[in-house]
């Protein structure tokens, strides 16, 4: 019996490269050894015209520091990163308060988790429309507006268009954390509210002592998701912040729209260097900003 | 200590009728301030996603004119006009959406198919044939979620330049499939995980082979796993815009997020709201649609795989 | 402290025409240990947490001393509750688990550490006070439960089933912890369980539930001796009574062949002429001539020995099936010889004999 | 670099639509037509000769700036179709569209699959595809026959339009032969403005400015959400004051002092500050989603625009697609020059051939070259795509005669669009220095001197930490 169940267990072993090649080999060609590529051309002065790449050390992250475009790259992507995940997390912990037990809750977590199957060029193209600041033929937004006698908002105008989006972002993105966070949250024993009930803890106490502790673990995976999806802003961006065909402002700009702007999307001369070296920042910038979170989130995991 | 008369008469009442909604505990009745705003909040922002739905599906509809200065009227400009569809007509036939259609419909199932069908094995190889250091195989895969596209896409590009797969449905093909791997594998590890051990031991002990236990037990048990993920692609590919944009060129090969990015810039100039908004619904309704029949798998699969 | 008093209290259910507490009026003494019981679905865990404020209540009131408590929040009826599970906050300490509910009302830490030191020396809990339930055993997290009740120095003690999750040596023990602790403060408590054993050895009274229904609500001995109808004949008591269908002919009802008479009052009662007699497994007596019984399967306890035989008589089973197996249960005293096979006689103890109607399932008047 | 994509991206798609049959609801009957005649006509003309014939290609890839149902791409699908017919020479084409250089061509030249020919403006071709080396000079197509007798290409086409610094690679070979030409104007409507007078001195623009208000009109409409469309205001008066390539010039210099130098500069920015702040731009225009603003002109909400030849054909389309009934009577003119400019320059932007320098087919790719400029092939970009072309000998649509008019006016000095200045740097200076400072000028936050000393500081800056 053991030995029959010992040959069986080789088998199984034997059975592991034939499962895992396939995929671990399209997944190091296609994503692990580009990315090192990137990291090599991030140190190389490169056209990508059929010019040769030529190394030129830190030059291009020197320029990179010094120019005004990526030091607004850097520092909205950060602003997306924190601002709107702030937001974002406020905005889906208010709701898992609300939330939890509130009829018609499941349809109301439905609704909003809708804006995330919308593809973000779209998006960005649908706000762009109702955002419109145009007395007598407002869009949407400030049709409302008009209608309750607020005046008309120049949304995008460039000293806006940063919040706006964080805006749209957070508004796309809550629906998402929100579902993620909510099913956590039922996952806590019902009892533990109805003792917190007997205790007479307001909603905020409740919160407080017993969701987030208890889906700590959970906020943790998705602050990490929400880092990893917020480095790669793009879309929304290029296509809210600017007329949408040519790259927006550069006040606006992401690391994203960066790499994009000096690849495939200038109308100038394209800078494979100078994007590699902007993605490089974009790997560093993502791993620092995940092990900060990792380290910060970091508690005794909790059973129930 | 008396006896409860259990037997009390009790007088005719008419027959009782159940309320239709019983009360709730009093607890939950008490209208804190922070609740009420909360509640407001939530309805607020769930009018609004309503809003924006009703927005789009009746501009798809509407006339510049309408779209504008009437964005809350049931369209009739276009209905009066005996050409109700002249915007989706428009956006299907002369911005190209049509083609595109066909061409995102077949490449996202295509590719979300192969995505599962090379995950799927991975993901099982990982967590339950019992090698040692799959933990850290599975991190190493997982890092790979980690990597914004943007950072791999000129290498890739030139990689497959020089095979001649740019330009190629073929290769979108070849660049989805891989790119979608991490995810797919981080989420499926957690279905497989979760799976019991029993049956798969209970197979072994009845003589199945390892391959067979796979195929017959181990894939129709995950098969909630498998299609939370291949409906999580097909969303994300559907809206992939980036890879798109750098690796379609041809009009014939546009993605339906491509072609919507190209025809943005062609509809801002020929001012053509109508047709971009039908564009826009081109692209939307189709995983609006999905979304409504599955909202519950995606949402139980997103969960499961965040959970873990 | 204060009594509690259920006033033709109705709890629905959304979607359920069938009200899940119909009409319940009961009143539990000051201090009073009252165990409710029934069978899963009864209703009793929802008749405790009305009173918990848990639920709603739909129809009637509930009222703890004077107050009328009907709609006030849980917080304001100050009572305190011992969930099943036990409800321990997972990232508490014992200590902070204990303190959750003063802190919440926001009493003064050195009063609040005062109490908890207080409980846990009460439970035995001093040792345990800086761990996190998940490093407890089941027991000493029940008793975190009960301290954390106990700290409130409620009026009542809501408890749910606080001993299912122990494992059966462990719950008779704590059940005479939780009896005597009870008593020693004094507290009224309302008790529920599905476990007839618990209800019986704990509850100062008893009450029956079956479909949202009081069946009966009296002492232990009440339950045991004048169950007042089928339901609660068959529910209390372990084997079960076996209860025998029979018909009034004149003026006796007839069991295996022998006649049992019946008394005039009890005649007067009967809506037909059908009649249940009900002997418990210990009324039996064995005899030359009575229900002739084959021995099925015999049970030794040791102390005592239960037969199960099968017999001709029809037998009825008023917690399931109308008409169960025809099978007759008898206590003997244990290491009797009794073998499977062998055949016997049974007659009904003549001062063991309960009668219930049969349609109605009353009992009869004694 | 950006600006000149969008400007003949611009053209050719607002032509889309005359050239595909107009809107859908033809209604708009005002004072301009909405669809051109000529199109069938040009479309079913027969072929003209080809002038010098490839001797040995038997084909050559061609690869696009346009998609193959917009006008130009009629127009070219045409000269491709004439081609093969009197050469047989095959012609294998890819309609790429107007991003073809940095998403198709300059990936290309990283592999051995590349076009022979290629085509876009002449800036975003030196920047993305003459800068890394990847184009060979066409200087000996000038003097390939065209098809009309012995008519060569240098007899045809004007010197400003390929003679011209912008058009030259770094050994001074030109890269490019051009067949459409841009321009750019402030735009009127006939109707609209009565008694109108073109002004002379930049105070009788002001002049027409003030009146606009006074009529219960906005001056100026302006897209301020496209970075090039708001820097044509100083470009343009500044460059009068410097001449074509001044601009450039100033913009190169790693000191940044160039700027300070010149008063011109300072007078330019003081002049377009006073345009800021005279309150002349319409509400809304600094939060604006192109086209919106321009669209508003078109609705008679404001009484000038200034952009490129592509307006009247973009504005057009807009009204046809209100439904209104009410067109435009399309008429412009030119910045008139400032005090003390000397300079007399029209700005341009011509858009034409390249052959690469990998090219497996140079010859026929260069035929092919001259073949367009015969007068039967190339009169479709008038009469087809409602364009301008370099040969002065062709008809003009009506809206654009003030433009053509301009651009061909004798003794002025053509400069490139922006003066180039979008392509300096890969396109890095414009996006860093010179459009965020241009933005706040035009915006009134800052002053005429700030900005000067700002571009001045900036750009010191700028060079010291650009490799490129």
């Amino acid at each position: 019996m053991t030995a029959a169940l010992g040959a069986h267990k080789a088998g199984r072993r034997r059975l592991f490269l034939p499962f895992f090649l396939p995929a671990v080999s399209l997944y190091v060609l296609f994503l692990l050894v580009p990315t090192v590529a990137t990291v090599v051309l991030g140190f190389t002065s490169w056209a990508g015209a059929g010019d040769t790449p030529r190394f030129t050390g830190l030059a291009n992250f020197g320029e990179l520091l010094a120019s005004d475009s990526f030091r607004f790259s850097f520092l909205n992507t950060l602003l997306y990163i924190v601002v709107g995940g702030v937001g974002t997390f406020l905005l889906a912990f208010l709701f898992t308060m609300v939330l939890r037990d509130m009829r018609g809750g499941k349809t109301v977590r439905a609704i909003l988790f809708f804006p995330n199957i919308v593809a973000p060029v779209a998006l960005g193209m649908f706000f762009g429309i109702v955002l419109i600041f145009r007395p007598n033929r407002q869009g949407l937004v400030n049709f409302v507006l008009e209608s309750f006698g607020i005046d008309a908002v120049k949304f995008l105008a460039p000293e806006n268009v940063t919040w706006v989006v964080t805006g749209c972002l957070i508004w796309a993105s809550a629906g998402f954390y929100i579902t993620i966070l909510m099913a956590a949250v039922d996952r806590i024993p019902p009892y533990l509210y109805e003792d917190a009930d007997i205790a007479g803890a307001s909603p905020w106490q409740k919160f407080r002592n017993i969701t987030l502790p208890l889906t700590w673990d959970v906020i943790g995976v998705a602050g990490v998701l929400w880092t990893i999806g917020a480095i790669k802003i793009f879309e929304l961006v290029f296509v809210l912040a600017g007329p949408g065909t040519y790259s927006p402002p550069i006040q606006s700009w992401t690391l994203g729209v960066y790499v994009f702007d000096r690849s495939f999307g200038t109308a100038g001369s394209p800078e494979y260097g100078m994007a590699c070296a902007a993605a490089v920042v974009m790997i560093a910038l993502v791993s620092v900003l995940v092990v900060m979170l990792r380290r910060m989130m970091r508690r005794d995991s909790v059973q129930f | 200590m008396t006896v409860t008369a259990p037997r009390v008469p009790k007088p005719t009442v008419p027959p009782r009728v159940a309320p239709r909604r019983p009360r709730p505990a009093p607890g939950s009745r008490g209208l804190s301030p922070l609740r009420l705003l909360g509640m407001a909040f939530v309805w607020l922002f769930t009018a609004f996603n309503i809003l924006v739905l009703y927005w789009l599906l009746t501009a798809t509809f509407k006339t510049p004119i309408e779209i504008f200065t009437k964005p809350f009227a049931l369209p009739y400009q276009w209905f009066e006009r005996g050409d109700p569809f002249r915007n989706i007509i428009y956006a299907w036939s002369n911005a190209g959406f049509g083609r595109a259609f066909l061409v995102t419909v077949v490449l996202v199932a295509v590719s979300s198919v192969a995505i599962v069908l090379v995950s799927a094995p991975a993901a099982y190889a990982l967590t339950r044939l019992g090698v040692r250091g799959s933990n850290g195989l599975t991190n190493f895969i997982a890092i790979g979620m980690g990597i914004p596209f943007q950072t791999v896409v000129i290498p890739l590009f030139i990689g497959m330049a020089k095979l001649n797969l740019t330009n190629s449905l073929f290769g979108m093909f070849l660049v989805y499939v891989a790119l979608s791997i991490p995810f797919t594998v981080f989420l499926l590890t957690g279905f497989f995980r979760s799976l019991p051990d029993e049956l798969e031991e209970a197979a072994s002990i009845d003589g199945a082979s390892p391959l067979r236990t796979f195929f017959s037990i181990m894939l129709p048990l995950a098969r909630g796993g498998l299609i939370t993920a291949l409906i999580l692609n097909a969303i994300g590919l559907w809206n992939e815009t980036l890879l798109a944009l750098v690796f379609l060129n041809e009009n014939a090969n546009f993605t339906l997020a491509r072609a919507l990015f190209s025809f943005y810039g062609a509809a801002s100039y020929q001012s053509e709201y109508g047709g971009l908004i039908a564009g826009v619904a081109i692209v939307v309704l189709p995983m609006l649609v999905l979304y409504v029949l599955l909202a519950r798998r995606i949402i139980t699969g997103l969960t499961l795989g965040a959970g873990k | 402290m204060a009594t509690v008093t259920y006033d033709s209290t109705t709890r629905y259910y959304a979607g359920n025409p069938q009200p899940a507490v119909d009409n319940l009026d009961l009143e539990v003494a000051d201090g009073e240990f009252l165990v409710l019981v029934g069978p899963s679905g009864c209703g009793k865990s929802t008749t405790l947490r009305m009173l918990a404020g848990l639920e709603g209540v739909d129809g009637g009131a509930i009222r703890i001393g004077s107050r009328d408590v009907t709609n006030l929040p849980p917080k304001d009826r100050d009572i305190a509750m011992v969930f099943q599970n036990y409800a321990l906050y997972p990232h508490m300490t014992v200590a902070e688990n204990i303190g959750f509910h003063l802190k919440i009302s926001k009493m003064a830490k050195s009063e609040r550490e005062e109490r908890i030191k207080e409980a846990a020396e009460l439970l035995d809990l001093t040792p345990y006070l800086d761990r996190k339930p998940a490093k407890l055993s089941g027991g000493q997290r029940q008793r975190v439960a009960m301290g954390r009740a106990i700290v409130r120095r409620p009026q009542v003690f809501c408890m749910d089933e606080p001993l299912s999750n122990l494992d059966a040596k462990l719950r008779v023990q704590t059940r005479t912890q939780i009896a005597s602790l009870q008593r020693r403060l004094g507290v009224t408590t309302i008790y529920v369980t599905h476990d007839q054993v618990e209800a019986m050895t704990m509850g100062d009274r008893v009450a029956v539930l079956k479909d949202g229904v009081l069946q009966q609500c009296d002492t232990p001995v009440g339950l045991f001796g004048r169950p007042a109808n089928l339901f609660v004949a068959g529910f209390i008591g372990s084997p079960a009574m076996n209860l025998i269908p029979s018909t009034v002919i004149g003026e006796s009802a007839t069991v295996g062949g022998r006649p049992i008479p019946l008394t005039r009052a009890q005649r007067a009662e009967l809506t037909s002429d059908k009649v249940v007699v009900g002997v418990r497994p210990e009324g039996w007596t064995i005899v030359a001539e009575g229900i002739d019984a084959t021995v099925d399967v015999v049970e030794e306890l040791g102390s005592d020995q239960y037969l199960y035989c099968s017999a001709t008589t029809p037998q009825i089973d008023p917690t399931d099936s109308p008409d169960a197996p025809h099978a007759i249960t008898v206590r003997t005293p244990g290491m009797s010889p009794w073998r499977p096979g062998e055949k016997l006689a049974l007659a009904p103890h003549p001062g063991a004999v309960h009668l219930f109607d049969a349609v109605t399932g009353e009992r009869l008047p004694d | 670099m950006r600006s000149t994509n969008g400007l003949v991206l611009a053209a050719a798609l607002s032509l889309a639509l005359t050239g595909c049959g107009g809107g859908t609801d033809a209604g708009g009957g005002g004072a301009a037509p909405l669809t051109l005649p000529g199109v069938d006509e040009y479309l079913n003309a027969p072929c003209p000769e080809v002038g010098t014939k490839p001797a040995t290609d038997k084909e050559f890839t061609y690869w696009s700036m346009w998609t193959a149902d917009e006008p130009q791409g009629k127009v070219l699908g045409k000269a491709i179709k004439c081609f093969t017919e009197k050469t047989g020479v095959k012609v294998n084409v890819q309609w790429l569209g107007r991003k073809l250089l940095t998403q198709n061509v300059a990936p290309a030249l990283n592999t051995d699959t590349v076009p022979d020919l290629f085509d876009q403006d002449i800036s975003q071709v030196k920047a993305a595809i003459v800068a890394p080396g990847g184009t060979q000079p066409v200087d000996d197509v000038l003097d390939y026959k065209i098809g009309e007798g012995d008519k060569t290409v240098r007899d045809v086409l004007p010197k400003s339009s390929y003679d011209i610094p912008q058009n030259k690679d770094a050994n001074g070979k030109i890269f490019e032969i051009p067949y459409e030409l841009l321009g750019n104007a402030w735009w009127y409507d006939k109707a609209k403005i009565k008694d109108f007078k073109a002004p002379a001195t930049m105070a009788d623009l002001f002049a027409l400015f003030d009146k606009a208000k006074s009529d219960g009109m906005a001056a100026v409409s302006q897209d301020g959400d496209i970075n090039f469309y708001n820097a044509y205001f100083f470009t343009q008066i500044a460059v009068r004051y410097l001449g074509a390539g001044g601009l450039e010039k100033a913009a190169l210099d790693k000191s940044g002092a160039a700027w300070t130098s010149d008063p011109g500069l300072l007078k330019s920015a003081e002049l377009v500050e006073k345009l800021a702040k005279g309150g002349y731009f319409i509400d809304g225009w600094d939060a604006a989603k192109f086209p919106q603003i321009q669209q508003r002109w078109a609705d008679g909400d404001a009484a000038y625009l200034f952009v490129g030849s592509w307006g009247p054909s973009e504005t057009r389309e807009y009204l046809s697609k209100q439904g209104g009934d009410k067109g435009i009577e399309y008429a412009s003119f030119q910045f008139p020059q400032p005090e003390g400019a000397t300079h007399k320059v029209v700005e341009q932007l011509p858009i034409g051939f390249a052959v690469t320098a990998k090219a497996k087919h140079p010859e026929a790719a260069k035929a092919f070259i001259a073949y367009m400029l015969n007068k039967d092939i190339l009169s479709g970009i008038p009469a087809v795509a409602d364009n301008l072309t370099p040969r002065a000998d062709l008809p003009v649509p009506d809206s654009l005669k003030d433009v053509k008019a301009a651009l061909e006016a004798p003794g002025v000095e053509h400069a490139i669009f922006m003066d180039a200045l979008d392509g300096l740097a890969a396109g890095k200076w414009v996006d860093n220095v010179f459009y965020p400072l241009n933005n706040d000028l035009l915006k009134g936050k800052i002053t005429a001197k700030q900005f000067i000393d700002g571009l001045a500081a900036k750009q010191a800056e700028f060079w010291k930490s650009t490799n490129s």
